[in-house]
């Protein structure tokens, strides 16, 4: 991958505790949508759906160095922040099924998670659009004249979105604690980064052409990932504005459970995962001697069995009354016009 | 009662509001410094300072999005658009996220949010300048939309506004801005979203209109009076949600009706008012229902057509003469 | 006649007119060496190369921008949205540029662009991708607005479009996109714009209906034949402008009319259709005009929840029942 | 001003014919916009009217070296751009007066002049979104094979609507013959460029940010303006792509007819006429000895009369009809929706 500024000399910047974690949540995230995409081919997910795998690094790593009362707002490729943020994967699950116990109360679906006692803000499906309500949530705690942070999430081809740029403006020129995350997997649904994007290099784009720090790194290393973000988030309380950090990563999955994804040669695809972060960071942990071949094995267990509690959670889980179409809509009384 | 223009009073309604409330601001462009393009907001940076009257960029999609975001998290911004025709470039973030939040959260998260300013032909500005976008918004479940049409709506309705805790699109009227009239000086006078008011009471015909049609509307109401026709006169304003009841009982009364607006015709207010009215109490009505609205043109620049366009008293009295016997 | 599907029908109509005019090409996200995210467009860039088939960025401001200044120098773009939800972000190059240039340049341009793509609540997809916009470009005058709900209406209402000097909002439905139907191979079939078609005829009551809930409509009048009751069931086929003079014919024969759509009611299509509707015919009207919706909130994520708000065979026929006498 | 790179060994660029002709053009705005200024304010004008005062070497030195088959397109502060492009007065003056025969019928009044004959495409009123158009009219240049560019007029404002950041991108990427000219005057309507922009160098913004070549130039200099256009004109007609250029200048007056400038020192605005364009350009001339007082004074006269021959065509031209106002809806015929 073309220009990743890696720091040559990252040190282990976790506790072996907090290593072990994010090991559990990139392979929850991981086993949650293996499992997702076997209950969407079997019709019971519908919509879109969008998979994470390959890109875990980057909502662990990033989301593993904020404090809890921090915000996270990312777009429709949401399951993983949500899960690094906390919330369990059953609420999830249950969602995806469309319950009255989902974490959108079955209303929002795979694109649209949302937990607001985790300050997980979203699951955003219209590409570009939450870049600017990052902004604002920024713009509230300087407002408030706290100093909590929001990181946003979005994709390579949503910085062809106008919004982004009117929001990025904004966010250097009022120096708003709000961290920028591209994950960029070189794709842009069927679209290559060089067919999309004028320029390669999108810390050009989004950081030098904003007057603030742009950092690309390679996104498989979870740790890097989280040291950058913790060097971000530090700028951000110091009331020094925003970071733009270009995360590169693989989508090892079609953009959308609809994708056959021709575009793609079966060798390429098995070439990026030998990059799997979740196997490098296995292995890194091992040669650390945090965990060993046992611990992993029951760790994976101990997922497996958790996903499939949440899926029966989920399955036994009631549908939400049909009357429920006119709930949630305001907080005032909810008045149809019909 | 203080006397004061419709733009004094929108200023008030902010202004004991901002007091009130820490957590409402107001941000758009040239309201801070410049005291406002239309001069609704001036004074305010000096009485609230910087952090709370704030300047932006020309980034109504982008500033819409950051008070979206701020709303969520517990602020209550009113984001003014310079006019609302220039809301049209941030129409996705009001109809998609303002709209929407709530909804998709399964009520987690609420957006207390006000897009205030402007719009309508007001003089000359030729089609890109004249929109009244209204009916565009009012079609949207998860919007509230409202246009005051007196000075003393204006501070109420502004203030009903702001303490709701959803999102309302409110719509003021540039030609509006400098009308006089009392205003109540008490900082807890309220006008309820989704109220109507009968500004005139009649028995024959029942005009329906709202913003600046109101006003047409109650100089035709006089025209009419001397001509032996008694209308009573409704002011909309909410338009979404629509007080039927208060349409109903006065059909009841009349059993007819003409609906003035400024808006286009085809989906438009007028259409769906009449619509919920013929569906509500068909029965009623001793006549269709007549229609004045700005003919189904873009707006031109020259003066003399854009003035041909709009809804006249001669226009409105002309309808009513169609459908009431004499 | 040759069977084919909606999409392929839809494709049919594009290779055609390119194949006829070189002005003509294609643009839009995927378009191109993805053949499509609906596959409507498959195999046109191996038929017509990277001249004319034009896969763009996520920016659709953007690119209905270079489509409409390409439109006004002699091209004739297609330019297609995703789907319709994402017409939104574009929706001031669409509403202010596109339907306004000729009138402000007093008739020195022109704006020969179609906008197309499917809209409609496709399927568990959420607020923000389902939106249903006819309504909102239906309501400007300078844009023209059309729907299909049959593979042969695809390609001759398309074919048409593509012909038209004028810009046209096309919107398709995305799940009308495999429906089968006989479609006419002839490259000069033509469908004509702001035309209505009676696809079934009946004397009891008047459906008015377009896109997928044609097909419900259809079905509708199916059951109700079994119940003794003649449902006349039209297709509007174009929104804006709207054919009159077909619905105000059928409408003197039955008396009575529902109007079906799965907009949301408050100025939407049928607000629009009923106003004008009573209007020009009110005498004629037996009992007032029905009308089944898509129920007044956003668009839930669970399935039956979406069923639920959507015109269904069930609730059209209890809605002629409410006004046909038995 | 800020960050200027004028090159330092500018020489004329121009016979003495065309030299007289630009300044010509540029007495000529100058003179059409203070009679407009009058007429405004005895309200024969209506709605809002921006004049183009101190800035007319840009659009006078850039379309000055274009062909007449090229394309210009402009914001709504157009009657400069209309001008140098060779609109007559009196149609121009006929529009801002609501006439029949204004260069749009008297149907888009200042902020949308328009003129198919010259290639001149408007007049755009809403910020920023003629710039995505600009793009397009570049593409259908290049899709029929020609080698006419189009120049794009926008103001420092305009860089923060998303829109032209959506279209510079696909401008870069697709290599269109578009010239994008930023009229950086600093000020959009009552807000300078320090407290909209994140950046004061625009060339980062729009040039750098989209791998295009970004050049700010001193816009006082009508040749350097003309010199760095035609160095555009001819990377675009080689099929090299757009060109950003960053024209520096100051506006006069205020931002429309109704601002009364409150946010400017009587100083400043004092200070910017000794860079008068048009002052600099005379003095200029006459040193080389293309024109003498006696010249330029028969020169000024003959402007004056010709701008009031085109007020007095404008007064004297007719209303339009008050039923054109279903006319030039569409080239179908229009049924109105009533
Ligand atoms: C405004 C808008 N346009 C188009 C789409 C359809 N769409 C959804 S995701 C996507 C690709 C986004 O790619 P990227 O931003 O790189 O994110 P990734 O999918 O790689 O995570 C597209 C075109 C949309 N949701 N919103
Ligand atoms: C989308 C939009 N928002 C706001 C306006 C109102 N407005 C017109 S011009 C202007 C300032 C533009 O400044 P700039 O782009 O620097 O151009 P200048 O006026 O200096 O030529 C504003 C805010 C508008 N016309 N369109
Ligand atoms: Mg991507
Ligand atoms: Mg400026």
């Amino acid at each position: 991958m073309s220009s990743v500024q890696a720091d040559p000399e990252v040190k282990p910047i976790v506790t072996r505790n907090q290593a072990i974690g994010w090991l559990r949540q990139m392979l929850t995230i991981r086993r949650f949508e293996e499992r997702s995409a076997m209950l969407y081919q079997h019709g019971k997910i519908g919509g879109f759906c969008h998979l994470y795998s390959g890109q875990e690094a980057v909502a662990v790593g990033s989301i593993g160095v904020l404090r809890e009362d921090d915000y996270v707002i990312t777009a429709y490729r949401d399951h993983g922040h949500a899960i690094a943020r906390g919330m369990e994967p059953k609420f999830g699950m249950a969602e995806m099924l469309g319950k009255a116990v989902g974490c959108s109360k079955g209303k929002g679906g795979s694109m649209h998670f949302f937990d607001a006692e985790k300050n997980f803000l979203g699951g955003h499906a219209i590409v570009g659009s939450h870049v600017p309500l990052a902004a604002g949530v920024a713009f509230a705690s300087k407002y408030r004249g706290g100093d909590q942070v929001c990181i946003c999430y979005f994709g390579d081809g949503a910085i062809d979105q106008g919004s982004v740029h009117e929001a990025l403006n904004m966010a250097s020129l009022w120096k708003l604690p709000v961290i920028y995350v591209v994950e960029n997997n070189f794709m842009s649904m069927g679209t290559q980064l060089q067919r999309h994007s004028c320029l390669m290099d999108l810390t050009i784009r989004l950081g030098t052409a904003y007057g603030i720090p742009g950092i690309a790194i390679d996104a498989n290393d979870v740790e890097l990932v989280a040291k950058t973000v913790r060097q971000a988030a530090a700028r951000a309380r110091a009331g020094e504005g925003p970071t733009f950090i270009e995360a590169q990563t693989y989508r090892f999955r079609g953009h959308s459970m609809s994708d056959p994804m021709k575009y793609r040669s079966k060798e390429e695809a098995d070439k990026a995962k030998e990059h799997d972060p979740i196997v490098i960071y296995e292995t890194i942990l091992k040669e650390r001697g945090w965990i060993d071949e046992a611990g992993l094995e029951e760790m994976h267990e101990k997922i497996k069995v958790e996903v499939e509690e949440a899926i029966d959670f989920a399955n036994e889980a009631p549908e939400p009354p049909l009357d429920a179409v006119y709930e949630d809509i305001s907080v005032s009384p909810y008045i149809p016009q019909e | 009662m203080p006397e004061m223009q419709y733009r004094e009073a929108l200023r008030l309604a902010m202004t004991e509001e901002m007091v009130r409330d820490d957590r409402v601001f107001l941000m758009g462009e040239e309201v801070a410094e410049y005291n406002g393009a239309y001069k609704v907001s001036q004074g305010m940076l000096d009485q609230f300072g910087p952090r709370r009257i704030i300047d932006t960029p020309i980034s109504e999609e982008g500033f819409s999005g950051i008070g979206i975001g701020a709303a969520m998290v517990g602020l209550r911004p009113i984001v003014e658009f310079m006019t609302f025709s220039f809301s049209l470039v941030a129409f996705d973030q009001i109809t998609n996220n303002a709209a929407n939040l709530r909804y998709m959260s399964g009520g987690q998260f609420s957006c207390p949010i006000v897009f205030r300013g402007n719009s309508g032909m007001a003089g000359c500005l030729g089609a890109t300048h004249s929109h009244r976008p209204e009916a565009l918004f009012s079609h949207v479940p998860g919007l509230i939309v409202m246009m005051p049409a007196t000075p003393s709506d204006a501070k109420g309705m502004l203030k009903s506004a702001i303490r709701c805790d959803d999102p309302v699109v409110f719509i003021e009227h540039e030609n509006l801005l400098g009308d006089k009239g009392e205003v109540s000086a008490d900082p807890d006078f309220l006008v309820p979203i989704g109220k109507a008011d009968v500004k005139r009471t009649g028995s024959d015909v029942t005009l329906i209109s709202y913003s600046r049609s109101l006003i047409t509307s109650l100089k035709a109401a006089e025209v009419l009076a001397q001509d032996g026709i008694s209308a009573e006169v409704i002011d909309l304003r909410t338009l979404r949600p629509l007080d039927l009841d208060t349409l109903i009982a006065s059909v009841k009364k009349t059993h007819r009706a003409v609906i003035i607006e400024e808006d286009w015709p085809f989906c438009g207010i007028g259409a769906g008012v009449s619509d919920r009215l013929y569906r509500a109490v068909f029965d009623e009505f001793d006549a269709p229902i007549g229609r004045v609205f700005t003919k189904d043109a873009p707006v031109p620049y020259n003066r003399a057509m854009e003035a041909a366009m709009l809804p006249s008293v001669e226009r409105i009295v002309a309808e009513v003469q169609k459908i009431v016997p004499r």
